[in-house]
């Protein structure tokens, strides 16, 4: 079984199978679904596909579809998909998590949000089924001494020091000296967690030549961030250092060439938007040369290529760069599950919870250390790279070694 | 059998029923009748300003989250639990609720112009708690999640089955306090003001302060609502617990169930919550998977239920069963 | 039933109507005929004005008939009624305060059997009221009650009516001016116009009428000729104060 | 601060103000006459959006031209949907009517993300990103349009109410509704027939708004709460009154911007919105019910 979300089942036991299960519906208590040894392993899979989140949501998913058939060839496993949307809501995370459990899902993937991946590490942690989550950044999620809810992404800090590490690295491989930045970032959860971790890190990397001059929150419904740029403008900072999410991209993109603000570079110290497809889709030639400091694949590992080509097959059409990184973690989030699975030949969730904490894969797809959990759960040594916007593609620039082609700063439209 | 009688019978069912589930169901069923309670509670709430007094509020998400703010700040700052949170939690919603009606009724603000000074005030607080980071602002506020085998009352830390019974209680406290509510002299008075509120001040009635006590009761127990929230998802981000359709999901309750009834806020929030699973699973099991199809089909059920019930699912069952429909 | 020859141009019967459980009017039967005045006088209450509206389309009746020139018109929308030939003055006036006072006369006139002949009604309505022309201009708003009853009347025959009722058209109005209302609806009779008038003002509404009815709780409880009715004991008693 | 910032700042606060203007304005015509506040007024122009994307892809016309055809279909789906759905709720009480729109919200929301899944959409055409400058001040040329637009639709509508009899019958059955029955107006079909013109206010704007902003199928609520700040703060049922209440709250959002926090800049809107409903409940050019 390769994509379970499209079953292809007759019409006709699809109908059987609705009455079923409204009828299981009205009666109370579900019989508690054994849970045997078994050689397939059942994988819940929580995403915010619909409401506010959907198209992160649907490009994680992607990486779901494909990881079955992957998995299986890489390790013989099987793994068969159950599932689930959140809708960008707790509420229906929470209980489309235990009924994922209930339904004898042996280990949940999810939820790409910090707030659903909360609500949904508690139920994993209280019904003792494990929780890998694929992207979630608050680093709150594993401080909180859960046993069963392991972590294969950055946390906002990590992503800020990494961030601004790569940053100084562009600077010393362009041989550029930027004295300022103005710094701009989104109110939300997220842009709030990486602001602050840029607050506290930013006297401490002394090897940066440049001195932030002004920060500028933004509010991530606004509608027009007319003033924000025009703020911006008028510090004349270097470049900007933005933390974004796509739309608030996009939208301050557009207005910067409106203003015709012309910086030496757009630099995101780790945040989602620029490297993204509508990004380059909406804006053409003004998405080029944008710069991305993020987790990312590595596109030289073979497993990778594994991947790519899975991806290609199943969304013909799609261009991979620009879902790698969502792609990515999720797919590696449900190898994790299989590979443990694959150790400790049982899908009781202590022996898999237990098995998961021992993981140690070096033949990984995301840049960095190989993946191992710490005794809280979370993953070190993730790496980041410099992705620039060339050619209409997310491309690494920087680090060296996984690097396909050269940055460029300034960017070519910056005049002194 | 009266019809105090059958109703009495059948009250007593439901109790049985309801205290008797979490030991014959799984643990999703539990989550979701969590939840329903939750529904059930807080539109309880909702019908006391609403159903009983009149006052169209669209901005309780703004008392689900000062109570829960309250609560988890004094609980993460201090350590102190939510027995002591609640109390806080109770000041700040009718210091809230207070200061909204004062400011509506004292300037003649009623129907849409109120309903649409409660989602301004929801609005602004949500925004404004963005920028607080003594709570966490727009990050999120988390609460440590400890003790996940025993239950731990005094700080509402425990199992699915503590809370799930946390809530009932609260949801029963609600339902008997709502019943005396509507039989005391505020419930007679609360009617008059509703049914025409220039007759009610002409019989002498000081609406401005019944109004304002329908206000504050409503918001103190959804307060309530909002220290349970906390401590349930132990996360909070202003964006979620302040959301205008956190509001609308606590008022759909009491309207699909039947306005102003003491029973219609339970039977719709199960409903509802029921219903929105129920499609998930049925499209689930038809295989289809299309993001968006179950909230059109859920828009569309809403929809026919305000078309053809105009007073809710309750009066119409009610007059079924032969019982009175409050 | 009417004292004056000619074919009923308008014919009520058996009509009940409620306001949710409340009857207002209970069995109702009338008649007009062609270019007659009817009076209906009766207290507060009694459901002259309920009667008006069921006739105009406004309310709908439970049970019973209306018929206007032989067509069966109940349960028609208020708009179809007036556009065929009945017009009403109501209670209250009921202009369009925000309007001007040509604007409101416009409104009169945008059922289909009037429209074309606009502009000519208009100079004809300015005619009949100078006042209405020297504020032409003005908002309805700003105009005396007197005005404003001009302006309703005005207004109901910008539509071409043939049967017009009046409801309370002396209403809060002051002696010289109701002096006026009653000359222009004498006026309007004379023209051949049907008219249907509700007014508590019952002495003089009795003698203009030729035939009468009084309404009580929502019945018919006496009708006669205006004289007739204006004779009689129980009705000086009741409504003359005699 | 350089005075040449706030200029700049002010300047594309009035403009930005107009479009917002523009968008409120057939939620404004809608309530001043047939009384029911659209819950869906965001998602409707959200849909507007989308017919803009589509038909700029299937036909390739520039979204200036789409603003007749895509106007006209709306006033159409405005006149069916207030015949058919929502005409029954007029009698209604407030809660009822709101549950109507939030539902009929709630369907068109998730039906465009079916139809259209979750990505942003938008249209580019060549003057998208162009601006330009009088001495130091620049102008954005879309929103320059947009402004252009806003005041145009006005002016028209405007034109409509005054000088058209079918305005004015309008104007009468929000007058005075028991008035408009009397005379023989047809209550219903002219309701009709301004939820039609609200909606294709609605339209215009939309086309408006896709050259600003990238659509998705959620960005309606957002734009329906926007549009009732700016109505009540503008008085709800004045048609000046929602230009105006747009262009206050566009500046009010720019200078709060600039002067105090950007990330806080809508609690200015909110808190305008709050001071209005209080002092003024009837909104800045409203009249008292």
């Amino acid at each position: 079984m390769t994509a379970p979300s499209k079953p292809r089942s007759p019409v006709r036991r699809r109908v059987i199978q609705a009455a079923a299960a409204s009828a299981a519906l009205t009666t109370l208590g579900f019989p508690a679904i054994v849970r045997a040894q078994s050689k397939r392993l059942k994988v819940g899979v929580l995403l915010p596909r619909s409401g506010y989140q959907g198209f992160i949501g649907q490009s994680c998913q992607k990486g779901a579809d494909l990881a079955p058939g992957v998995i299986k060839q890489m390790l013989g496993v099987d793994v068969e998909l159950m599932n689930a949307d959140t809708e960008t809501n707790v509420d229906v995370a929470r209980t489309r998590a235990e009924r994922l459990i209930q339904e004898g899902a042996n280990v949940l993937v999810g939820a790409f949000d910090s707030g659903q991946t909360v609500a949904i590490a508690q139920v994993a942690e209280q019904r003792g089924t494990p929780l890998v989550i694929n992207i979630a950044a608050a680093p709150q999620i594993t401080e909180q001494g859960y046993k069963f809810v392991f972590r294969n992404f950055q946390t906002a800090r990590d992503i800020v020091g990494n961030g601004l590490r790569l940053t100084g690295d562009l600077f010393h491989a362009t041989n550029t000296v930027p004295r300022t930045a103005v710094f701009m970032h989104v109110n939300d959860t997220f842009g709030t967690a990486v602001s602050r971790g840029i607050a506290a890190a930013m006297p401490h990397m002394t090897q940066l030549p440049f001195k932030i001059v002004d920060t500028i929150s933004y509010d991530p419904a606004a509608r027009d961030l007319t003033v924000e740029v025009s703020k911006a403008k008028a510090s004349n900072a270097d470049f900007l250092m933005l933390v974004c999410r796509l739309n608030d991209a996009i939208a301050l993109r557009r207005e910067m060439v409106k203003q015709r603000w012309n910086p030496m570079g757009i630099i995101s110290p780790g945040s989602p938007g620029m490297y993204e497809e509508q990004y380059f889709k909406t804006l053409g030639k003004f998405s080029e040369y944008s710069i991305s400091n993020v987790p990312w694949y590595n596109p030289r590992a073979e497993l990778t290529h594994v991947v790519e080509k899975a991806f290609q097959k199943q969304n013909p059409g799609e261009k991979f760069p620009f879902h790698g990184l969502n792609v990515g973690f999720t797919f590696e989030a449900i190898m994790i599950a299989a590979d443990a699975f694959k150790r400790a030949g049982s899908t009781d969730p202590k022996t898999l919870a237990d098995a998961i904490r021992q993981t140690n894969i070096p033949r990984k797809m995301m840049l960095g250390a190989p993946i191992k959990f710490n005794a809280k759960g979370q993953v070190e040594g993730i790496g980041s790279a410099c992705v620039q916007n060339l050619k209409g593609l997310p491309t690494v620039v920087l680090p060296a070694d996984a690097a396909t082609a050269k940055p460029v700063f300034p960017a070519p439209y910056y005049k002194a | 059998m009266s019809a105090q009688r059958r109703a009495q019978v059948l009250l007593a069912i439901l109790a049985v029923a309801l205290i008797v589930l979490p030991f014959v169901s799984g643990s999703y069923v539990l989550s979701v009748a969590t939840l329903i309670l939750f529904f059930a509670f807080t539109g309880q709430a909702w019908n006391v300003m609403m159903g009983f007094a009149g006052q169209l509020s669209l901005g309780h998400s703004l008392y689900v989250g000062l109570g829960a703010y309250a609560a988890a700040g004094l609980f993460f700052h201090y350590g102190i639990g939510p027995w002591a949170g609640v109390w806080l939690a109770i000041a700040l919603c009718v210091v809230a609720g207070a200061v909204i009606g004062f400011l509506a009724f004292r300037f003649g603000i009623s129907g849409v112009y109120f309903a649409l000074l409660t989602i301004a005030f929801a609005e602004f607080t949500r925004i404004g708690f963005d920028h607080i980071t003594w709570l966490g602002g727009a990050a999120g506020l988390f609460i440590k999640v400890e003790q996940r085998d025993t239950w731990d009352l005094l700080n509402l830390r425990g199992t699915p089955k503590m809370f799930y019974f946390v809530m009932l209680a609260l949801a029963a406290g609600a339902f008997a306090f709502c019943t005396w509510l509507l039989r005391s002299r505020a419930g007679y008075y609360w009617q008059a003001i509703r049914e025409d509120e220039d007759a009610a001040q002409a019989l002498g009635i000081n609406t401005f302060r019944w109004k304002m006590l329908a206000v504050v009761i409503s918001a103190a127990m959804t307060g309530v609502a909002g220290v349970f929230y906390a401590f349930y998802y132990n996360n909070l981000f202003p964006e979620q617990t302040y959301h205008i359709s956190r509001s609308i999901e606590i008022i759909l309750g009491p309207i699909i169930g039947g306005l102003g009834t003491l029973f219609g806020p339970i039977l719709g929030a199960a409903v509802l919550t029921i219903l929105a699973d129920s499609i998930t699973e049925i499209m689930a099991a038809a295989g289809i998977e299309v993001p968006g199809v179950k909230q059109v089909f859920y828009g569309l059920c809403l929809l026919v239920v305000i078309m053809f019930l105009p007073n809710g699912i309750w009066p119409a069952i009610a007059r079924r069963l032969g019982l009175k429909d409050k | 039933m009417s004292a004056v020859n000619g074919s009923p141009i308008l014919e009520v019967r058996e009509l009940d109507l409620y306001y949710g459980d409340a009857q207002a009017l209970d069995g109702v039967t009338l008649a007009a005929s062609e270019g007659e005045i009817v009076a209906i006088v009766g207290s507060n209450g009694a459901g002259k004005s309920s009667l008006i509206r069921t006739i105009a389309g406004i309310e709908t009746q439970r049970r019973g008939m209306v018929r206007f020139r032989g067509q069966d018109i109940g349960g028609l929308p208020s708009h179809r009624v007036c556009e065929l030939g009945i017009g009403q003055v109501p209670e209250g006036r009921q202009v369009f305060p925000s309007l001007t006072v040509r604007e409101n006369l416009e409104m009169g006139a945008m059922l289909r059997r009037a429209r074309a002949r606009l502009a000519q009604t208009l100079e004809e309505i300015f005619e009949l009221f100078p006042r209405l022309k020297e504020r032409e201009r003005q908002p309805a708003g700003t105009l005396s009650g007197g005005e404003q009853q001009m302006l309703a009347i005005g207004r109901c025959l910008m539509g071409q009516p043939e049967l017009v009722m009046f409801d309370e058209p002396s209403l809060g109005l002051a002696p010289t001016i109701v002096q006026e209302v009653f000359h222009t609806i004498r006026r309007l009779h004379e023209r051949g116009l049907t008219i249907i008038l509700v007014e508590q003002n019952v002495a003089v509404s009795l003698k203009l009428a030729q035939s009468a009815y009084v309404l009580e709780n929502g019945r018919i409880a006496m009708n006669g000729t205006g004289a007739e009715l204006l004779a009689d004991d129980r009705v000086r008693q009741a409504y003359l104060g005699l | 601060m350089p005075l040449e910032l706030v200029v700049n700042v002010a300047i594309s606060g009035v403009l930005t103000g107009l479009v917002y203007g523009l968008m409120a304005l057939g939620l404004s015509v809608i309530f001043g006459v047939v009384r029911v506040v659209n819950f869906a007024h965001g998602e409707m122009m959200t849909i507007a959006m989308y017919a803009v994307v589509v038909l700029f892809a299937a036909l390739g016309l520039d979204p200036l031209l789409l603003v007749i055809p895509i106007a006209a279909a709306f006033f159409g789906f405005g006149y069916v949907l207030q015949a058919g759905l929502i005409n029954p709720f007029i009698t209604r009480p407030e809660h009822s009517q709101f549950l109507l729109l939030v539902a009929i919200g709630l369907i068109m929301v998730n039906a465009l993300l079916v139809i259209f899944g979750p990505d942003a959409r938008n249209v580019q055409v060549d003057y998208q990103l162009e601006s330009f400058a009088i001495g130091p001040i620049l102008f954005d040329k879309v929103r320059v349009i947009a402004a252009g637009a806003a005041l145009a639709t006005s002016a028209a509508l405007f034109a409509f109410f005054k000088l058209t009899l079918t305005g004015k019958a309008i104007r009468a059955c929000a007058d005075n509704h028991l008035g408009a029955l009397v005379v023989g107006l047809n209550v219903k079909h002219l309701y009709a027939l301004t939820f039609g013109v609200g909606a294709a206010c609605v339209a215009v704007a939309g086309c408006m708004m896709v050259l600003l902003v990238d659509v998705t199928p959620v960005l309606g609520p957002s734009y329906t709460l926007l549009a009732f700040v700016i109505v009540i703060v503008g008085g709800l049922g004045s048609m000046p009154g929602a230009l105006l209440g747009g262009v206050l709250i566009g500046m009010s959002e720019s200078l709060a911007g600039l002067f105090i926090e950007p990330s806080a800049k809508s609690m200015f809107s909110f808190g305008l919105l709050i001071l209005v409903l209080l002092f003024r409940p009837q909104g800045l050019m409203g009249r008292r019910a």
